[in-house]
């Protein structure tokens, strides 16, 4: 027996993870982002989607890692996996073939469009901020069925306009994607510590779908650097339950414990 | 042929002014011949790297590189590099030209080397801003379906260097577990060095299908039990997580970053990677 | 995910006009499937294969296909494919077109359906007279070097069929050995067939690296043990050569090869490969 | 001790396949075609050049079979070899990568350049004879560093003019590789049943530089589509030695044991 009664007592954090989570389906192939992508990932498969398909860029695929782990390519990630091949085979014959349906990003900076930054802060040349680059996102957010995004909210992180963009979303609204010859759906969900956003249909801008218990919609304004929009029918998120709670948590103790054997 | 040769020897390969690929993508990273890189105070490299991490960071504050050509710069799971930050926000100890790619163009690149193209072509670079600031990123007309697709060069570096789980006596090299680019960076090169945690007589009962750099493909083998610690071997010792988040500290301040480098890189030897993996194991 | 199905059933995914490609390098070749396909009729097939042998023999002669696309087509160790050379030469059963290429040309065009991409690139066809009988053969010119290479353009088969050794109960299949470019028609493929010597629990202790096609980019898997037979199956049993030999006399003369076909394939189902192997073991 | 005295018992088959084997070196990386070039390979790493580096394009990589293969793709090539790859990566990784020594060739017809013919006789659209087709030669003739042809010398063999060039030597003569853009050296010798044939330095022109012990200027033109040239300093090659034939003939021994085990 499961317990599903919405908890009360959580984090933003937790919260967040949960409801990415919630998105996936045991059909899904999805290519995993470190950090919050991967926690959400794999509380999916040990909650309600047991037979989704993760995928890491360093090359593992269908790996079943018991606990998180801290970098893109830990050995837990090979030792789990169905099979490993090398990095150009993996964004050749797997990102690039088209065999991925969800794509889970995180990112630095995001805008109304959910075009991301994960590149530089200020001038290219001259950067304010180095951030680490794209790494694989350019290539994940075109060739992938479709995207979700999660990052917590903030004026700095949800910008009106990026320095730079680093992975393409719905670049300056409809049409953007189907001009560039992009026939995959691009970002369709963004989960953050305050609430949901989906693209409007018509417009592509993100607009909040629901959200989190709590939450009010000038406190997701405070955080967000636009002015933002909120959908006819926003509604609030379902709490998690005390079972996904448990899940994830043993799973971030797990890893706690794990990673700190390894010294 | 292989030779094999200490580390010392080996990394002689490298000249100032070499393009030089250290390969790894978390797995196998060749933490030690970079400290070797370090040592014989080579300059001027062009540094090569999908994701260059810890061992870039210290090649980049010891001033041994005039570009990097790289896809993801950082520390995975804790988070900046700052001697890279360093040298790119403040041109700290020098300054440091960046080509900047995806992590799909350079896979595709070290390819393409590999395979002996002159370049390489993706479904990539859609609507994003890098093109803008690299030159290096074209395009190709496809003559069947007149679609125009990315391009990028192959990548030829000068040296590779990889460290690998074992090799035979002939100097055949295996590989295994997540193996990222390392076979394509070694065959894409010109000379080439392993670092391998042992030598064994027979690679033994293996897939038929194993990754196998066959000796005739490496120019020098140098046996460096650890060497790739602070990252890990598969089927023999583990990421040292704690000391990816320790270096954050360390490497956050010019003055600790230079006095770490004295006492534990220039001050030290090859040698001291098997003892570093003893207290990991 | 792939569904465990009859051989009978799963050959009704191959569809009169398809482009069907069955590949398998010498080794894991799908004739039980092949058979199964001449079976049900099916007619006005492309059929792609880099080294068509017996088995294309035997669908060129009963009047399968079409169009042959290939790079090498013979009765390895032993001569020419006389159904094949009837159907080039004289029109028997029925014209047959025929786009030719090299090998190399035949694995890129393959390696890049599988990657997606509408064509490949490759330094060949120099000097050769292929391109003049071929219009497929094009080029492109490097945008760094301005060098010109040979290009090809992806295959995409309707459907893929190999062999292979063994599925787990997920429907993932393993592939080991000489495993040509099965991998790559798979994955280039809309719909995938594969027959397999067995079905186990649990693919068991593997190399990290093992070449397994998860059971989400395969359409349908049939267990057909002895499935390869007249050819191989690494870790099963070995190459019936003297089969190759003795087809080289019946396929001679249109009579006995429909004698021999109607007796042999005609009549005879799936179940008939494993018999035929227990003579081999 | 092993006996080096010139045998004067063999066949013309035996002597062409021994001299072909001398040609190889320890250091030689080979691409391996079937049927002659393959028993020469493999003479040659069972003789003076046991680290000679064998290939087949079956993706089987430094293979050392007991028994010859019947195809290019035997199961003896595998489980003998170092490692063995996909046929995409041999053409591309290994053959186009540039890291063949020798590709080691056979054909249906040559001409006097040492193009050849595996691919029609007569008209390419009714063809008189449909053969095999290219395979791996066209590629293999420009990619290997150097290229050795074993055939049998006979009037339809060895034409005057190709009917088609499925693989490329020196085209219509000095000049043509390199008018190509080819940097590689192309057919540099020819083991034939009666002589050894290599271009002319000068005009690229295959001519005979030895003759088997007992063979004729006569027999050798007589045998040749072409008015064949012989080299001003045209000798004789070196009988097979009595050791060079005694492991030939075991190895056919074996091959022939083995084959036969296979119904």
């Amino acid at each position: 027996m499961t317990d599903q009664t919405p908890s009360t007592t959580y984090s933003a954090t937790e919260i967040m993870t949960v409801t990415a989570a919630r998105a996936l389906s045991a059909e899904d192939v999805c290519f995993v982002g470190i950090g919050a992508p991967s926690a959400a990932c794999n509380l999916a498969r040990l909650t309600h989607a047991p037979g989704v398909t993760l995928i890491y860029e360093s090359g593992t695929i269908d790996t079943k890692p018991q606990v998180l782990p801290l970098s893109i390519g830990d050995g837990e990630l090979c030792e789990t996996a169905l099979t490993t091949v090398s990095v150009p085979e993996m964004f050749r014959y797997w990102l690039q073939g088209g065999r991925i349906t969800v794509g889970f990003l995180g990112g630095a900076q995001i805008d109304r469009y959910a075009n991301l930054n994960t590149t530089v802060v200020g001038d290219y040349d001259k950067p304010k901020v180095r951030l680490p680059g794209g790494g694989g996102a350019p290539e994940i957010a075109t060739n992938c069925g479709e995207i979700f995004i999660t990052m917590a909210m903030s004026p700095r992180a949800f910008v009106d306009k990026l320095p730079f963009i680093t992975s393409f979303g719905h670049g300056t609204g409809a049409g953007s994607r189907e001009a560039l010859g992009v026939k995959t759906k691009g970002p369709t969900r963004v989960f953050t510590d305050l609430c949901v956003l989906e693209p409007h249909p018509d417009t592509k801008e993100l607009q909040v779908v629901t959200l989190h218990p709590g939450v009010t919609r000038e406190r997701v304004q405070e955080q967000c650097g636009w002015p933002v929009k909120f959908a006819d029918d926003c509604s609030e998120t379902p709490a998690p339950t005390a079972e996904e709670l448990k899940i994830l948590r043993d799973l971030h103790e797990r890893t706690k414990l794990a990673h700190q054997g390894e010294a | 042929m292989a030779e094999f040769l200490t580390l010392s020897q080996a990394i002689e390969t490298v000249r100032d002014g070499d393009t030089v690929a250290m390969e790894g993508f978390t797995h196998l990273i060749p933490y030690a011949a970079g400290h070797e890189v370090i040592r014989q105070g080579r300059k001027q490299l062009t540094l090569v790297r999908m994701t260059p991490d810890l061992i870039y960071d210290q090649l980049i504050g010891m001033g041994c590189a005039e570009k990097l050509v790289f896809s993801w710069g950082g520390n995975p799971g804790v988070g900046s590099l700052h001697r890279l930050r360093e040298a790119v926000e403040k041109g700290w100890p020098n300054r440091l030209e960046v080509e900047e790619h995806s992590h799909a163009a350079m896979a595709n690149a070290y390819e393409a080397g590999a395979a002996n193209l002159p370049f390489a072509v993706l479904r990539g670079y859609k609507g994003v801003d890098l093109p803008k600031v690299n030159p290096t990123i074209r395009s190709v007309t496809c003559p069947y379906t007149g679609e125009v697709l990315a391009t990028v060069p192959a990548i030829r570096p000068d040296v590779s260097i990889i460290h690998a789980q074992r090799a035979d006596r002939a100097g055949n090299v295996l590989l295994e577990g997540i193996v990222g680019v390392q076979k394509e960076a070694v065959l894409a090169a010109r000379r080439s060095v392993v670092t391998v945690e042992e030598v064994v007589d027979d690679l033994g009962p293996r897939s038929p299908n194993a990754i196998v750099l066959p000796s005739w493909t490496v120019t020098a083998i140098s046996v460096v039990p650890g060497g790739a610690y602070p990252s890990y071997a598969h089927g023999y010792y583990k990421r040292a997580n704690s000391f990816y988040q320790a270096w954050d500290p360390i490497a956050r301040d010019r003055d600790t970053f230079l006095a770490w480098m004295r006492e534990h890189v220039l001050e030290r030897g090859p040698e001291d990677f098997a003892s570093r993996l003893a207290k990991v194991a």
